[in-house]
């Protein structure tokens, strides 16, 4: 197992955000977490990178308890997200977001920056081929000196993905990629997730657009009010009638479909 | 021909721009992780106080003085940066103010160290010490048609411009680093650097000390070229004129606050009716910028576009 | 003389409670440090010099050309200085603290053009009143700022929590987004507040240049940075904490000096920022959650 | 390596430019900078002796108000010595804002563009305190008219003062004080966050101690402080004969306002930042009592200081104080010294300067001593009755 998810719980304050919430993912699947809105999917998120603490319950990647550990220190074990509302460093060219994502992968400090040695001259020559290795992957070479907040809303989707990848991850965490993109847009981004997923790693999901989720994810988990109401392959959550009247409850029959 | 061109009254302005200069990188280097300290007028005076204490009670070199000022500066700046970490934006602004306050209360109160408010007076001036060492090796003014005194200006106004931009280079080349791009990334989003990865407590915490550590080699090279420091010289209105100096010029990128330091500084030497309006003019400026271009006057974006052009210009 | 030296640290402490809850209106709603207010003080505490020492007119016209004059300036604050930031894209949040240090800076040089740098006196037959309880000799003056300070606090929790623009008040500060979506005119009770706390601004001016007989402009920064001091210490947008941090201070200020320790008078106000930030960020009477980060 | 290169020339680039534009902004005073001495020249072409002088002061920020009563002083001095025909001064005054930096920048400028021969001011110790060891080593004779803090005429053998030091008139005004009042008990209360009221402030507590007084209490208070009352209270309790108080004018009136609100009736002596007739305006009535030495009295039964006072008046619109005269006095032992050298050599100057001996102004006789520091016996004055009066 990559990812050991068990027993989380969280409240903030009076409000009960996930109860209780345990899965497993398997090396190299992608794995769908969905659900309506308010549904914890990004607290959940948020408690994997120890964003913060849950209130009981811990997170185990690759035999390794990420809970209590710092965040970034979740970056090096081999975990990284995106964000739902896109956290871009907009002041920053396109290649230079990419090169902050390889951070934890590199080591110069201080005194070998200011008086360029050659380790740290070989190093930056790496990160630099390094990232324009990722932005060829998710198709933005063209615009490595654009500054970040000049992009179009798809491409920022596609530019957070290179910088999570730049981490080096095993697991990658993905927070409604597909959100607000056009159909041709969401077309792209599946086929990057199934090249992601060639490069051996995980995929941990979060995403509204239903058919695309059954596509491409192994399998899911369907939270509504922090509860996990079922787990599966695509197949049997379509069928599963307890997520039916979850999200027809929820007047989204569509998604469903 | 040189002995004309060299006037100890241009030199020494140019040499309190220098120090401004310096100040304005200090304030720069805690900026660029997005952290607003009030403090810097607080770490510029235990780097004027220590180095003065030890060049003049303990007999230490200048050097010695001047890199230990900043050393312990730097330290503070640790002390203070590593408690202050949780504390965001102004809150941190305000405890740093009360650092500042309470470090100048101290300086005042502590007299049998730092005498007092009356200040310590007969401070190694850097140009004569150094002038004097050159005599001792046999080197007059005359030799190279200087006056005493012109020599004496050149000389300070050399050491602090080969110093300043040794200063400079250095967090030119840190800024265009790994370390550099942290720092940047933590400032434009905190929360999402560390979901890449980033310390943000060990970059936030060595900005913190970086600035402190500078303003403090500012503070005492201050000390030796004005050869007298008080507690009033580090007070509350020293804090804002250096951040003046940032939020002015630009604090996004290097060039910005060195900009800033060196108008402003020059401005009232230029214009001495401005004098009388400086600190107005120093109010409305804040509140100007803060409203049309809070940025500072040079941002990222003039920075990228002068190279863009310099690139084009290459090609055709 | 301790009973003596309770009264001063009390006057003291009711100034001081005074200056902060505008401080606190301020941050309660906006969340904005509003570092100009110690100057709007000064200036109301100029007015009142103007109007009883030069124009010789009553005290009550001090108070109202004090209350007029600040308002302008609360006006002129949120006009000019504060709202051209508000809900611009890219501008940080230290940018409102930077602006009101420059509307600060501003005010104190404009008030030294104005009215030179000195002390001015500030002389009315009303502060010269005082009885005796005892051996005590209470000043007049003492009572009413006193008990204004009282007022003032009573009547602004009052109208945060009963009233319906204080409830909207309080709407703006959960969230200026929600309050405008409830159909709260957000840009009005901006405005009223940064007026409200400006005006309270100015009262305390005159008070304090009626008990200490002296107006000067520096006075501002002065008791700025010790305002800024007890609204951490009691608590950011804290009415109640407000008013005790005040009195703590005053009284603290006191106290040192009868324990001989003049010296480091100014300075408890900078220790108690730093020492309440790192050990209780969210003051002596906020709450805990209030002040995460 | 490029970038820093780059950096290196824009710097350069920048800094020279600030040079020539400074150069543009400085090059409107009378002398060239460079040639060794042209004043000579145009000495040497008249039978007076025409010297140039520099003058650093205060003229904008907050303590503007010192300098406009130093430079008109001078510039009325000036006039009647042109009058006189026996030198010819050009008074060239300089902005100090009364911030050090500013102060030596102004005081370069006067040594180095103006070429001047002599200093007169800058009007704050801590001003002097970084300009008089520049112009003791270019050799510029420099004479503060208001700077009284202790160790500035050691700073060197061209550093002058004719301002009586806070150890000449504090004594003086103690003395006084204890014979008239029977003094066995004193309380002081002074300002610690100023150069001036502390340096007064070990003044007295010295004097106090030699003089065998009891200090009941020592009070510190701060700038921008309103409030005295708990330093004051504090006082009160100990009963003093006397109150010693450091602190400068404007916090001064408001201090013994307070006092006497709160019933303390013992007289005040007080330093030279207390002197002034604005304690009377700000304090009133209850400004009677205090007691301060000066070298200057604007109601001294003095012919000279009575044309000085009647011609300062009518210039200026307003009575001249202690800064006034002082700089007044200061320019007419300089030119007095100019006539005995007959040069404008700054050396030559500056050995006639360290010869005054028994001059005789309008602050009374005075006389450098080996140090350049002042000589004479200041008045001892009180409020009474709404004005100063020589305290008998």
């Amino acid at each position: 197992m990559v990812l050991e998810v068990r027993g989380i719980t969280k409240r903030f304050g009076g409000i009960q955000a996930l109860t209780d919430v345990t899965f497993q993912v398997g090396k190299g699947e992608v794995f769908g977490l969905i659900g309506p809105n308010g549904a914890g999917k990004t607290t959940m998120f948020n408690i994997i990178t120890s964003m913060f603490p849950p209130t009981m319950g811990e997170v185990i990647f690759m035999g390794k308890k990420l809970t209590g550990l710092k965040p970034h220190e979740v970056t090096e074990a081999g975990v990284c997200r995106t964000f739902q509302n896109i956290r871009l460093f907009p002041e920053m060219t396109v290649l230079e977001n990419v090169t902050v994502g390889q951070h934890c992968r590199t080591k110069s400090g201080v005194w070998s920056s200011v008086f360029r040695t050659g380790a740290q001259k070989q190093e930056e020559k790496s990160i630099r081929e390094k990232a324009l290795e990722l932005l060829r992957l998710v198709g933005l070479e063209e615009l490595q000196d654009t500054f970040a907040d000049n992009l179009a809303y798809g491409q920022q989707r596609r530019l957070e993905i290179a910088r999570a990848l730049a981490s080096d991850p095993k697991l990658l965490l993905l927070d409604e990629p597909a959100a607000g993109m056009n159909e041709s847009e969401t077309k792209d981004l599946f086929d990057l997730i199934q090249n992601i997923k060639k490069l051996g790693i995980t995929v941990l999901l979060i995403e509204h657009d239903m058919p695309l989720v059954m596509r491409i994810c192994d399998r899911l988990i369907v939270l509504n009010f922090g509860k996990e109401i079922a787990q599966g392959t695509p197949e049997e959550i379509k069928n599963n009638p307890e997520v039916i009247e979850a999200y027809l409850g929820r007047e989204e029959e569509e998604d469903l479909a | 021909m040189l002995a004309e061109l060299i006037n100890p009254y241009y030199l020494q302005v140019l040499s309190f721009i220098l120090i401004n200069i310096i100040l304005g990188v200090s304030i720069y280097i805690t900026l660029s992780t997005g952290q607003l300290s009030l403090g810097h007028a607080g770490f510029m005076g235990i780097g004027a106080y220590a180095s003065a204490i030890l060049t003049l009670d303990y007999h230490m070199p200048l050097v010695v003085g001047i890199v230990v000022g900043a050393i312990l500066a730097g330290i503070v700046g640790l002390c203070i940066g590593i408690p202050t970490l949780r504390l965001q934006g102004v809150y941190l602004a305000i405890a740093t103010l009360g650092f500042g306050e309470v470090i100048r209360v101290l300086f005042i109160n502590l007299e049998g160290l730092t005498k007092g408010a009356v200040g310590i007076s007969s401070i190694p001036h850097i140009g004569r010490e150094l002038v004097k060492g050159l005599q001792d090796f046999g080197f007059k003014a005359s030799m190279i048609g200087l006056k005493n005194n012109q020599l004496i200006s050149l000389s300070v106004f050399l050491l602090l411009l080969i110093i300043t931009l040794l200063i400079i280079a250095f967090f030119i080349r840190q800024t265009n680093s790994r370390v550099g791009r942290a720092f940047a990334a933590i400032k434009m989003d905190e929360r999402a650097a560390e979901a890449m990865g980033v310390n943000i407590t060990y970059y936030k915490v060595l900005a913190f000390a970086q600035g402190a550590m500078v303003a403090g080699f500012a503070g005492a090279l201050f000390a030796h070229v004005t050869a007298y420091i008080s507690p009033a010289d580090f007070s509350y209105h020293r804090a804002v004129e250096i951040l003046i100096f940032a939020i002015f010029g630009g604090s996004e990128v290097i060039w910005g606050p060195i900009f800033g330091a060196a108008f402003l500084t020059a401005m009232p030497e230029i214009l001495r009716e401005v004098n009388e309006y400086r600190y107005m003019i120093y109010g409305v400026l804040l509140v100007v910028m803060m409203a049309f271009r809070p940025q500072g006057l040079i941002d990222t974006q003039m920075i990228y576009k002068l190279k863009q052009r310099r690139k084009k210009k290459g090609v055709s | 003389m301790i009973l003596e030296q309770l009264i001063n640290g009390i006057t003291l402490g009711s100034i001081y409670a005074i200056v902060a809850l505008g401080y606190t209106l301020v941050f309660g709603v906006l969340d904005i440090l509003n570092m100009a207010h110690g100057e709007i003080f000064m200036f109301g505490a100029f007015m009142g010099v103007l109007v009883t020492n030069t124009l010789k007119l009553p005290l009550i016209v001090a108070f109202l050309v004090a209350i007029g004059v600040t308002a302008i300036l609360g006006f002129l604050l949120e006009t000019l200085a504060l709202r051209p930031l508000r809900g611009k894209k890219g501008v940080s949040h230290l940018a409102p603290l930077i602006s009101t240090i420059g509307v600060s800076i501003f005010l104190e040089n404009l008030a030294h053009h104005f009215f030179g740098a000195g002390n001015h006196p500030f002389r009315t037959s009303f502060s010269e009143m005082s009885f005796q309880i005892g051996t005590v000799t209470v000043y007049a003056v003492q009572i009413v700022i006193f008990v204004i300070a009282v007022l003032l606090m009573v009547g602004l929790s009052f109208w945060l929590s009963k009233t319906k623009a204080g409830k909207a008040l309080r709407a703006c500060a959960e969230s200026l987004e929600a309050a405008s979506i409830l159909g709260v005119n957000t840009k009005k009770m901006i405005t009223t507040t940064v007026i409200i706390a400006s005006v309270m601004g100015g009262i305390a001016g005159v008070l304090v240049g009626m008990a200490f007989n002296s107006v000067s402009p520096q006075m501002g920064l002065s008791m700025g940075l010790k305002g800024l001091a007890i609204i951490i210490l009691g608590g950011m947008g804290n009415v109640k904490g407000a008013m005790a941090g005040g009195l703590i201070l005053g009284l603290a200020e006191t106290l040192v000096v009868v324990f001989g320790e003049s010296g480091y008078r100014d300075a408890i106000a900078f220790a108690l920022i730093i020492i309440i930030l790192l050990v209780r960020p969210q003051g002596l009477f906020g709450k805990a959650s209030e002040a995460r980060r | 390596m490029r970038k820093f290169s780059k950096g290196l020339i824009s710097l350069v680039a920048v800094s020279s430019l600030l040079g020539i534009t400074a150069c543009g902004g400085g090059g409107t005073s009378s002398e060239p900078a460079g040639g060794e001495k042209p004043a000579a020249e145009t000495a040497a072409s008249g039978d007076t002796v025409n010297v140039n002088v520099g003058v650093v002061s205060i003229l904008t920020g907050s303590g503007a108000g010192y300098g406009e009563a130093i430079t008109n002083g001078l510039k009325l001095a000036n006039k009647e010595i042109t009058e006189q025909g026996k030198v010819k001064l050009n008074l060239l005054i300089e902005d100090s804002a009364g911030k050090q930096e500013q102060a030596l920048s102004s005081a370069q400028k006067l040594m180095n563009s103006d070429n001047v021969s002599a200093i007169i001011g800058p009007t704050l110790s801590t001003e002097m305190n970084v300009v008089g060891p520049e112009a003791d080593m270019n050799g510029v004779p420099i004479i503060g008219t208001s700077t009284t803090a202790q160790g500035i005429p050691q700073i060197g053998d061209y550093v002058f003062r004719n301002s009586i030091p806070e150890s000449m008139a504090i004594p003086a005004s103690i003395d006084a004080a204890v014979k008239a009042y029977d003094v066995k008990k004193v309380a002081i209360i002074y300002g610690n966050d100023d150069v001036f009221t502390k340096s007064g402030f070990d003044t007295m507590k010295a004097v106090a101690e030699e003089k065998g007084l009891e200090i009941t209490t020592i009070e510190e208070f701060q700038k921008g402080q309103a409030d005295y009352n708990a330093q004051l209270t504090k006082i009160k309790g100990t009963n003093p004969d006397l109150i010693l108080a450091s602190a400068l004018y404007n916090e001064g009136a408001v201090i013994m306002s307070q006092a006497r609100k709160m019933g303390i009736t013992a007289p005040f002596v007080g330093g030279n930042g207390f002197n002034s007739p604005e304690v009377i305006k700000i304090a009133g009535e209850a400004a009677e009592g205090l007691i301060v030495a000066t070298p200057w009295f604007g109601d001294k039964q003095d012919e000279k200081v009575q044309a000085f006072v009647e011609k300062y008046t009518a210039e200026y619109g307003k009575a001249p104080d202690q800064f006034a005269a002082q700089a007044y006095d200061a320019l007419y032992v300089l030119a007095d010294a100019v006539e005995r050298a007959g040069s404008d050599d700054r050396d030559a100057i500056r050995d006639a300067l360290a010869e005054t001996k028994g001059f005789k102004g309008i602050l009374g006789e005075m006389s450098f001593d080996e140090e350049g520091d002042i000589v004479m016996d200041p008045t001892v004055l009180t409020i009474k009755d709404g004005k100063f009066q020589l305290f008998q």
